[in-house]
């Protein structure tokens, strides 16, 4: 489980090297399948004006909970090997990463699964809330992208 | 905070319509989250349906007896990932 | 459509960063949503014993022409903005990269779902074949492990 | 290959059963991979159900009539991925 809110700026992919590494110092085989999803900030508002920022709001303590939580949960459902979590918070412009989501698992299956359901409940239950500015307006998002 | 005192947070939409982010509440006893939102006057005489509540930071339900020094919050709909 | 087969060992990450990158020369955003898989070496083969090398054989021509149709035909479906496939053939060692598929779409759904079908059809559709060493012996793997 | 021939290739267990991987055959009128495969005493009067076969890179049918010059290939089980 390795979970962490990042207040600036990151490399999805510098995420997931530092992962493997930590992963392979407990064990020289890491899980023969592996699952990632990164999401990035839509260049557009969800009315379609081009988008200047997008600002994300949490719950400190309580959304670091959660997301824990949860992927402890799925770990243990999916029977997979581990997990990691990286999600921004802070003033984000467009395309700049806002997720990345990782499981490796001894099949295909659990990682591909666990990786997808933990998106969703991240989503959903984690605690976030995304404003959209649009010349210099800011407007909340109720809710999320359908799937 | 002192003894014998909830602390209520607000979140994103609903942080900004009320115009505060945090306050104390007395406690009494049997003191819910529904009965904090109206003590605090935060709008009708419930949550609208979408607000979510927790308790110590974790999700709770808007009837739940609060106890001594708890922090409350209510979450408008979520967005994350 | 990013396909190609390698006959050496690869680091799945650096893949990824350098599809990134060329696709960010045709567009400064990426799509909003990017999901990946990677696929490695068991230290053990079917029967349990560990083991010592698994050899990948392909049909040179046919391979390649097979993943690129699939490709394109998924990308069509699901309406994604680009793939990546890469695969080894070859003798690999136990935790080496087998494949890494990657795509990219505006929404996570199709994003995750046409990853996880590539992947599949991948290991139905294209003409790969495993044999896996043990204590010297070769024996070629009947079909695909379960999901 | 000479004009007038097929080319018929092997792989991977059936390579090396067969002890080659790669022959060439006269073209006959309505010559299929069916009859490829007896002329070539591969086993049987047919390949095994889950042997695939490919003409000129492409997936096809048992019974498909081969022109001169193609490449039929047998195909053992799919592992990739």
């Amino acid at each position: 489980m390795d979970v962490e809110l990042l207040a600036a700026p990151f490399d999805p992919l510098q995420s997931l090297t530092a992962w493997q590494a930590s992963l392979r110092v407990r064990r020289p085989c890491i899980g023969a399948a592996e699952a990632h999803f990164i999401g990035r900030v839509r260049p557009v508002a969800a009315d379609g004006a081009p988008l200047e920022a997008l600002e994300i709001e949490h719950y400190p303590g309580m959304t670091e909970r959660q997301i824990a939580a949860i992927s402890q949960a799925l770990a243990l459902d999916y029977g997979v090997a581990a997990v990691l979590v990286r999600h921004r918070v802070g003033r984000l412009k467009p395309d700049e990463p806002i997720v990345v989501v990782a499981v490796t698992a001894d099949r295909r299956g659990p990682a591909l699964h666990c990786c997808q359901e933990l998106l969703e409940r991240l989503k959903h239950e984690a605690p976030f809330w995304k404003r959209e500015w649009v010349n210099g307006c800011g407007n909340w998002v109720a809710g999320n992208t359908p799937l | 905070m002192k003894s014998g005192e909830l602390r209520v947070r607000l979140f994103a939409g609903l942080r900004e319509e009320a115009g505060w982010q945090e306050r104390s509440l007395a406690h009494q006893s049997g003191i819910t989250p529904a009965a904090a939102w109206m003590l605090l006057n935060l709008g009708g005489t419930a949550p609208p349906a979408t607000v979510r509540v927790a308790i110590n930071h974790e999700f709770a339900a808007l009837d739940t007896p609060l106890a001594n020094g708890d922090e409350v919050a209510f979450l408008p709909p979520i967005s994350g990932g």
